[in-house]
This record gives C-alpha cells, structure tokens and sequence, in this order.
C-alpha cells in the first residue's frame, strides 16, 4: 500500500502535515505526537526579525472553531535556524517553513536566508489578516500575488508554496496568479476574518478587533475553495481548514488536495495529527485502496 | 508528564453558590503534580473546542486524585459542573510550572488568594505548611466564602470582603495593612487588579514576589502563542518580550512580568 | 423602554426579522411563534414565474451548520400575493418581500408587480449562490450590484433592501456600491458557498455540489461583515448569520446593525425568534437600556 | 399538535445490532399521532444541528408513550443510543400526515416493510389489524430480524432476507410472489429501490399503493423545502412538481410521485 506523495518534486512520507501556527516548530507536541510518523512539518511563521505578535487577548473560542489575532509572533529567522531546524532535523519528516514578511523584500530576505538551509519547502504566507502591513494584503489581489511569487521565486533555494487566503471573491483566479507567478504548489486556506463581541463588556474580545477563524466550522468553505484551485491549476494544493480526523482529511483528498494539514486540532486534541494518519491507512485498507494517489481528486471520477 | 485523556469524576459538589469543587481520579498527573499547576478541561459540546484552564487545588498522591474548585464562569464551566460521580471528564495536564518552593523553607510566606485565585493557594499552603509561618490572606466579594476550612489547617487565615459581612472590609491589601503582616515572600493568585496592588506591593517592600497569572488559551503547552503576557526583558524563548503563561507560567517572578 | 426601530422609514416594532427562505412565507411557524412578535417577517425568494429548485439532496449538516442548495423554489409571484399576503397581513409586524431573478428584468417585473401591494419592504437577493443565472452573480461585482440597484429602485413602491453576498473580497466595496445605487437599506450575510463530500459514496453530498453555509459557524465572518458594512455606508443594515439566540443577535446590534434576522436556527429552534425578542427586552431591562438605539454600534463607543 | 420538547426516556434497549427501541414519555403527542408519523430528534451536541427524523413505531396513548426503533447510521442516532431511563431527549413532534386509514375496513392490506422501514408498520398493522386481513411482508438483510413478534400479533407475516438465513432468499418481492400474496391495498416503507419496485408492482396489478418516504430534513415542518420530492402533477402549495415529504408526505399515494 502506497501512502506516499510527491509534493513539486519532494516526496512525503504521507499526506499529512500540520498548519503552520498551530504546531510551532514541533518541539511541544513532540511529548503527544510521534514526530517521525508525520509527512512533513510545517513551521509557525518565520519572519526575518523577531515579530513580537499583537496584545492580548489574541484568541476568542467561537461555535465550532476559534479567533486568533496572535500577529505572527515569532522568534526571527536566525533563532529558527539556530535552536528549531536542529531539532526538526533529528525526525524523518519534511521541514517546510512557513514565511511571514511586512515588505515583498522581508519575504525575500527570509527565503534568501534558508535558501542554503537543510529545509525542504517554503510556504509563502500571503494571507495572514491579523498584521497591519503585509500578509492578507498581498493574497487578496491576483496581480500582487503573482508579483510576490514571482519574485520570492528568485531567492528560494526549495520548492515554493504560495498560501492562500480565502478572504477573496475568485478562489481559482488567486490560485491561477500564484501558478503563473512560478508557484511549485499551493495551500488554502488560511483563515477566514471574524470579530466577536463581547455583549456584557460591550467591546472586541480580540484586542485586534478582528480576528481569523479556524476550527471545524469553516471546513465547508474550505473543502469548496480547494475543490476550485484543484481544478484551476496544474501544481499540487495542500489543503487545510477544520481538519480534524481522517474522515475530514479524506474530504479534501477527494477533493483534490494532494496533501492536506491538521490545524486548529491540535490545540484540543494533541493527538490529531497521528490519527489522522492511521486513519487514512484504515480507511485506504477498508476500501482497498492500493494507492493513496487513487483518492486525490476522486469525487469527481 | 503532559497527557490529555478521559479522567473518572470521583465526586463533585457545590461548596459555595455557583463554585464546584471535583475530585478527578488520575493518578499518573497525580504523581507528577505540583501546587500552581493547573488542568485543561475540555467540553462534551462540540460547539465548545477551546480548553477550560483550571488550577490544582489539591493533590492526593496516595490516592491518585486531583481537585480542582471553579466558579461557573460561562457554559464550559456550566458544562462540567454537571457532571456526577462516575461520569468522564476530557482533561489535559498536568500543565505550567507552578509555584517555586525551593529555599522557601523558614521564611515568613504570605500567600495572597483573591476570589476564583484561592483554590491554588490550597495546595500550595500545605506544602509549605511544615517548616513556614504561613500567613493566608484571602478576599472575597461577600459572605459565602470557600476553602477558608481547608486553608485554615496550614496557616493563620485573614479574610477580606468587599462588603464587609467578614473580616476586613476591602480587599486583600486592606486586611493585610489591618493586620500589620510581614513577610519575606508573597504568593498570590486573583484578578489582575489585585495582583498589581500585590506586585507595587511587593516591589515597595523589596518582598520576593510569585503571581499566578490568567490569558486566554487554546493549546495549554506552548504551542499557539495565545497566552502570553509582556516581560521586562527579552525572553530567551521567544526572543521578544513576551512570556507564555501556559507554559513558562503561570506562575512568574512578579518582577519579570509586566501586568 | 423603545424597542422600536426605523429602517428606511419603515418602522419595526423590534428589531428583529426572519432570515429569508427559512420562514417559507410564516404559516409554517405560526404554531410555535406569535407573527405579531416579530418586528418583521422576511419571505422566501419569490420570482416572476414559478421556480422548482435543484434536485435532492438540497442540505447537508455540518459542524455547526448546514449547507442548502434549494434553489429558489417558490410558487411564483402570483401564487404569492393571492394566497401568502392576504395569511401575512392578519398580523401586527411589517411584510419585506424577499424577491429574486434570472435576469435584471426578471428582478424588475417582480418589485413592479409587488409596487402596488401591501408590502412594507422590498429585499433584493443578489447573493444567491445556488442557482446558475443570477443570484449571486449580481452580488460580486460592485458595478453589478449598483447597476442592479439602481434599476430595481426604478421599479420599487416600496423602500428596497439590497442583500450582499459574504463570497468577496471585499463587503464594504459592495455595500457602498448599493448605497451607491439608490439602496434604502442593506441585509448580510447571505451564505458562504460551501461543499460536502461523502467520503464513503466518494460522491458529493449535495445534488448541486456546492451549497451556502449557514448557521452559528458562520457568525464571527457575518459579524464581522456586519461591522465593516455599518460603517462603510449610512443606510440602516439588517445583520444575519448565524443568530441564534438573543446573545448572537446583541453581538450584531452592538456590531453596528440596525436590525437583525434569525435564519437556520428556526430550523432547530422553532421558538427561536420569539425568544430573541424576549431577550433582547432583557438584556434592556438588566442593563437599564432605555432606547434600543443606544445599542446600535456601540462596540465603538 | 406540533411542538418542540424535552420528553424523558422511559426506557431503552438494543433489539438487534444497532438497532435500537426508545419508549418516550410524551402525552400530548402521543395523544394525537397516528401511525406513518414521525418525530424529530435532536442532538445533544451542538456540532450537529439538524434533526434526525425517526418514524413512530408504537403509540401508547394510555400511557401516553411514543415508542420508536432506529438504527445506528451515523454519529447522531449513536449519541441518541446512548441516552438511558430517565435521560432527556430533544424531540419535535408530531410530524407528517401518517397513513390514510379510512376506507381501508374490510380490504386485503399488503404491508411490506423494509429494513429500517419495518418500525412504523408495527402501528399501522395494529391500526388494520381489527377489519382486515393483514399480510406483513418484512425484508432484512440477515438473521439479526427484529420486531417480527410485535407485528406477528397484527396479522401474517412473511419473511425475507438477502442471505436466506430466515423466511425467502432475497427481498421482500420475493416473498410476495412466492407466497402468492393478493391484496387490495399496499402500505410500504423501506430503502428506494424496494419503493420502486412495490410502486411498480402496485401499478402493474392496479393496487392501490401508499408508500412513506425519506429524505434529509432541516426543518421537519414544511417550511425550507430540503425534503421535496417529484410528483407528476403540480403541486398546490409548491405551484411546481415538487411535494415536501415533511408536511405533505412521509406517506404519499405511489401514483402521485415519481421516485
Ligand atoms: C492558569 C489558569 C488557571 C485557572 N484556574 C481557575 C480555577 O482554579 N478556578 C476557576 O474557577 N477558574 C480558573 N481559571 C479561569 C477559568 O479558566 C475560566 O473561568 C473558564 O475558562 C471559563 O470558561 P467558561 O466556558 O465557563 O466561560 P466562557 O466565558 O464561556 O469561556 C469562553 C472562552 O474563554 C475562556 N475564558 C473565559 N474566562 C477565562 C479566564 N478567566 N481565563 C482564561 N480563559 C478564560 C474559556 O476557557 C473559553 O475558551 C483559570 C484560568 C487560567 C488561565
Ligand atoms: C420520515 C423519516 C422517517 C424515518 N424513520 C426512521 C426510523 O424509524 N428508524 C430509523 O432507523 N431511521 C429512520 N429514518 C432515517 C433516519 O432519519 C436516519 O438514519 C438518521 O437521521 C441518521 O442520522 P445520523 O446522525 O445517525 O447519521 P448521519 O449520516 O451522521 O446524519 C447526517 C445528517 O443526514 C441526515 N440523514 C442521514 N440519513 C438520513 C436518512 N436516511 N433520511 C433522512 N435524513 C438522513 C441526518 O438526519 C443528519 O442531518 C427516517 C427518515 C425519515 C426522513
Ligand atoms: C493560532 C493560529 C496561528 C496561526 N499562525 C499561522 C502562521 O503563522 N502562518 C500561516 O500561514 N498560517 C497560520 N495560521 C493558519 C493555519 O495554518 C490554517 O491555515 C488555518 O488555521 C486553517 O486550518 P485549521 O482550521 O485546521 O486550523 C494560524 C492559525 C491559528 C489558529
Ligand atoms: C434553507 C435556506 C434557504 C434560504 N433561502 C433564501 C432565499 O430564498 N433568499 C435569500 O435571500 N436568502 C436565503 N437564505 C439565506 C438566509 O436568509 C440567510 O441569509 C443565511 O442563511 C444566513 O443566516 P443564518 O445563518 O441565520 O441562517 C436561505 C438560507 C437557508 C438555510
Ligand atoms: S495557550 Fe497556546 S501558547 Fe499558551
Ligand atoms: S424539512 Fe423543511 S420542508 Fe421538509
């Protein structure tokens, strides 16, 4: 039985990886998750400086899922390298870093940095809403996101994953623009603004007012919008969005996703990430599935 | 030891109006509990995914069971206190650093419990209970008071209301100027406003400080970011300055963080 | 205490409605709730001729919501105004036609034949995403929807409701477009497209593939949707999505709506309408609110 | 009489694997339904919002119970299994028109029941059972039969299943022509394909035929329109041809609809 993908050119063990912020850079879920049994992990932001993130409160429990507002918190690229890539390296997983940056040239700064790196890919965050300068604000017109691949393209040393946002009217036309900007695959989907309020204080339960959604409740929205960037590009798509057990990772692969990340989850059952391999194993014997690759995209064979 | 895992409810029972004290039997987390540490509780509701972060307020290690006392806060806290004798809680721990006992011994300790802060100081005051001169100074908004008969056995017990049907009219700090009381280090859990009265408190006597502190959380072991609070210096983890309060507290030297 | 509230000079006893297509035309919930409770009532779709909507399965639960694909069943105009008006004018509470297209004149024959009824309020559904022609179509595009508006508003005897899709980019543009166009008032959200794949019939669960997510999973993006509408335009604007109780509905009054709907929670809450009403009286009472104005937007004051 | 309600669990039990019979305490309800019936259930969790629509299987209006037997298919009707005497179940009800009984005095009734189909012929073969000379004709997929003995008192039953381990090999087809069964009337409820097939049977023998059918429900009263069905004349209410099984169905005259 094959669970094995090849993901632009690097092959994964499995199809599973976690969503970038949802599993720092490994080391706290290490104690819950054996690490060697994941496809490939993917980092919390890295920018080229430290980030100190936006004030607190940061998150909101919503029905179904949750706010963050964390605003890219992170240590900068040089700890990363120093302290989290030795640690990731010591497990037979992929390492793809995820890249956060205010100015095109921060991204390329940070791309340039790893470029010599022992990583394996890059996913390009385009699509944060909870920064002011940056992020969302390149993934939400498809001639910016084109521009940003195109140029983070010149510095990247791995594989590039653009991340989209699903903050957008055209899913397919943003897909398409990170295709033609030279994109090596593609992930979706961030997650979607949201505010609370809180009724008895009378004010945002999130210190940033808006906040982005993750959790099961957007998986919907999500399985649709990677159906639709599936089918508009040739690159692969690793899909996201509420993914919580194998059944939800099996929607995506059929779908289209070739690979798929367990997010939210993890915050409220540490163990997700690992069922959701076994589980898709279970799912491929029950059905006698040889080939995991026979599942991508199959709903609509 | 971190886990997350379906706990048995040994008992559960209101012990004032709207604060449930659950004993969890959970020996593994037991064994390796320490006071100031505290639980993430998780609810039945799907519609409900983020923990409950509850602080230990007693540990019985012969027996292999934890007690947590919390008020009903909203519907997770509603939730869990439904549940009986028998019934299966969803938990995770045992999670923080709790509080730091190390060189304490001898010294004359304040432990400082405001409100929904004082179960922690339940653990923590028998630990210290031995060798110390335990002062326990505890406010509360009015007459139904909790754990008072607990904290009583591991030391003299001041109370503070804010309405005065008990003890000092006021707060902690009120009852602590009443009495005249001393010490050489301060524990102290309870609202934010208290703890900064404790913190100037503490930093205008030059007394050794230790607050238990409170964010929001989603994962409840460092993963997420959600929890932090503001340090003095830059932290040697997240390399700003910022702290996680599940993780590298929630207990902090009072002079590190910024609240 | 005034509960009262003025939409386009239209005067609600409450402010609270219905969420079209999840009320049918109100006989239906007659039995659970007292119509004359409600500020107003908000009918299905209504189109110039006879609609039969999409095969089945048209719904599909989800985590914390449901996915339809009705698409605009409804007996047609006519039908309407001889049978479901005459039932609808026995009540104390305002009667906003919900009324929807293939084609921009299909929406005007429609509001000109209603011109003359006794309606209150016209709403203009250019949000559906369940049907090929029209619906959504119109709502995506800011030119669309002014240009929509402004023809509709040829035709209207009664104040006119634009209902805007959260499926873009970006919800202000779109309000003030309508604005723009003569709307009197502005409703959102409408549904979020979705998808659901059954993973053992490997098949989607939907006869139409895509559906519009609705539900409590969706009220931190209406919410938000809400807030940024309210003050990009200043026309009243009637907040959705996901309303259940009367905690959800303060979270949009607050949010900067001037009325709120309840929709899919009908489905499972038949009461849920009538206890909005009630709570909100509460919250008043509780929080010594003399005037229900006082509320509106206040998360910024 | 239509309503939302908590009604109490008086008992239930597994009657076969995963098959489950839950007695509900719910007077007012019971005192008006009638068999073809059905009610709502809701979940507890509030990750699943819509209802799982169950079918009335027995009606003590004595008592004022409602009996209903059900499946386990998916994680709603599970959490439902779970729930014990005493418990609360979230139900609506009563739902739907039942089946036409007048007129059916002193007629040979077919009543063919198929899978998770047979419970609500339980209370229609009791309502015939006076008058009429009733032939039941259940279908099951193996030996793990379940309700036979309550429709046993109703009138004749014959028996098939798709392993041959009881009765007839093969559905519930099968066994009518087999045993040679005539009838005036036919009462069916089971899976589509075995609709299909009596609808078909009923028009090639010119019987009447009244078949209950199932669809994905959200609001169970008529009001969103997820439940239609096609029907071969336009529809009075709809003004197309679609009919709602909620509010116009379950129960519809075969020649009416096409399915
Ligand atoms: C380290 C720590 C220890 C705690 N120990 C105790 C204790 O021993 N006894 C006790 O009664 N309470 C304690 N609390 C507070 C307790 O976590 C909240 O009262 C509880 O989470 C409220 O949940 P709810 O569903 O009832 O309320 P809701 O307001 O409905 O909760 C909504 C969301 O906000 C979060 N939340 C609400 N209030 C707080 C809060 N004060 N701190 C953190 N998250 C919050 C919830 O966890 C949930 O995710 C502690 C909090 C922390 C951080
Ligand atoms: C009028 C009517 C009467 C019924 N009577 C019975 C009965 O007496 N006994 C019995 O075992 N089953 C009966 N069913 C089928 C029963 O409703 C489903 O098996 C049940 O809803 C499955 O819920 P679940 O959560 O376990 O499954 P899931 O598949 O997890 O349910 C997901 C969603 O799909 C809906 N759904 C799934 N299967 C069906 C179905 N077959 N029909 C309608 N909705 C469905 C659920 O209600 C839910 O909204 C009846 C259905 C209808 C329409
Ligand atoms: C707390 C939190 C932090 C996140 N941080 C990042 C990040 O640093 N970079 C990024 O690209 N996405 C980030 N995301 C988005 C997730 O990677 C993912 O796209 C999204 O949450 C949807 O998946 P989920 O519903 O499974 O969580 C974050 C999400 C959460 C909840
Ligand atoms: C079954 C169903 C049918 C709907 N039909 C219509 C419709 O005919 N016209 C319309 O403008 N919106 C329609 N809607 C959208 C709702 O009016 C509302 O905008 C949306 O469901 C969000 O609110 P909610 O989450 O409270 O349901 C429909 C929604 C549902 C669930
Ligand atoms: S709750 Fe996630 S870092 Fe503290
Ligand atoms: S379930 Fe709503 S019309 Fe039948």
């Amino acid at each position: 039985m094959n669970m094995k993908v090849d993901i632009a050119g690097v092959t994964w063990n499995n199809p599973v990886t976690t969503a970038s912020g949802t599993f720092a850079s490994g080391e706290e879920y290490s104690e819950f998750v054996d690490l060697n049994i994941l496809g490939a992990l993917t980092t919390k932001g890295v920018s080229n400086i430290p980030w100190p993130g936006n004030p607190t409160p940061r998150i909101a429990e919503v029905y179904g899922g949750m706010l963050n507002a964390i605003g890219l918190q992170n240590p900068g690229v040089e700890v990363f390298c120093d302290r989290d890539l030795p640690f990731l390296r010591k497990y037979d997983t992929k390492i793809i870093v995820n890249v956060c940056g205010k100015t095109v040239a921060d991204y390329c700064e940070v791309v340039e940095r790893l470029s010599d790196e022992d990583v394996d890919m890059l996913e390009i965050n385009i699509s944060c809403p909870n920064v002011k300068e940056g992020g969302i604000a390149f993934g939400q017109d498809p001639r910016a996101v084109e521009a940003i691949t195109r140029e983070v393209k010149k510095y990247a040393g791995q594989p590039v994953i653009m991340k989209l946002s699903p903050n957008v009217t055209d899913i397919s036309g943003m897909a398409k623009a990170a295709e033609y900007g030279g994109a090596d695959a593609l992930s979706l989907i961030n997650t979607i603004t949201g505010m609370k309020i809180d009724i008895y204080k009378r004010t945002f339960a999130l210190a940033n007012k808006t906040g982005g959604l993750s959790g099961p409740a957007v998986k919907p929205v999500a399985v649709r919008m990677v159906y639709q960037a599936a089918h508009a590009v040739d690159i692969p798509v690793i899909g996201m969005g509420g993914i919580a057990d194998a059944e939800d990772a099996l929607e995506f692969l059929l779908a289209g996703a070739s690979a798929i990340s367990v997010g939210t989850a993890n915050f409220y059952h540490p163990y997700a990430a690992q069922e959701v391999v076994k589980g898709i194993k279970d799912y491929m014997i029950t059905n006698k599935i040889n080939d995991i690759n026979e599942l991508i995209g199959a709903v609509d064979r | 030891m971190r886990k997350k895992t379906w706990s048995t409810v040994i008992s559960q029972e209101e012990v004032a109006p709207a604060i449930y004290s659950m004993w969890l039997d959970e020996r593994e987390m037991a064994a390796a509990a320490k006071p100031g540490q505290f639980l993430s509780l998780y609810c039945a509701d799907g519609a409900r995914l983020l923990p409950r972060p509850i602080s230990l307020c007693e540990v019985d290690k012969e027996k292999g069971a934890l007690r947590i006392v919390y008020r009903v806060a909203g519907a997770g806290t509603r939730e869990l206190s439904m549940l009986h004798t028998g019934d299966k809680a969803s938990v995770m721990g045992v999670l923080g650093n709790g509080f730091p006992l190390q060189g304490v011994q001898g010294k004359r300790v304040l432990i400082i419990g405001g409100g929904i802060g004082i179960p922690p100081m339940v653990e923590l005051a028998r630990a210290l209970a031995g060798g110390n001169d335990n002062k326990i100074i505890l406010g509360y908004r009015d007459g139904d008071i909790f754990l008072t008969d607990e904290l009583k056995k591991s030391g003299e017990v001041f109370i503070a209301t804010e309405d005065g049907s008990i003890g000092t009219r006021g707060n902690v700090m009120d009852a602590i100027s009443k009495h005249h009381l001393n010490g050489d280090i301060i524990f102290a859990c309870g609202p934010t406003p208290m703890l900064r009265a404790v913190k100037a408190y503490a930093a205008e006597h030059h007394i050794e400080c230790y607050l238990s502190l409170e964010e929001r959380m989603a994962c409840g072991v460092g993963a997420c970011l959600a929890c932090v609070c503001k340090t003095k210096e830059v932290d040697s983890h997240s390399n700003v300055h910022n702290k996680r309060i599940c993780k590298d507290g929630p207990v902090f030297n009072a002079s590190e963080v910024e609240i």
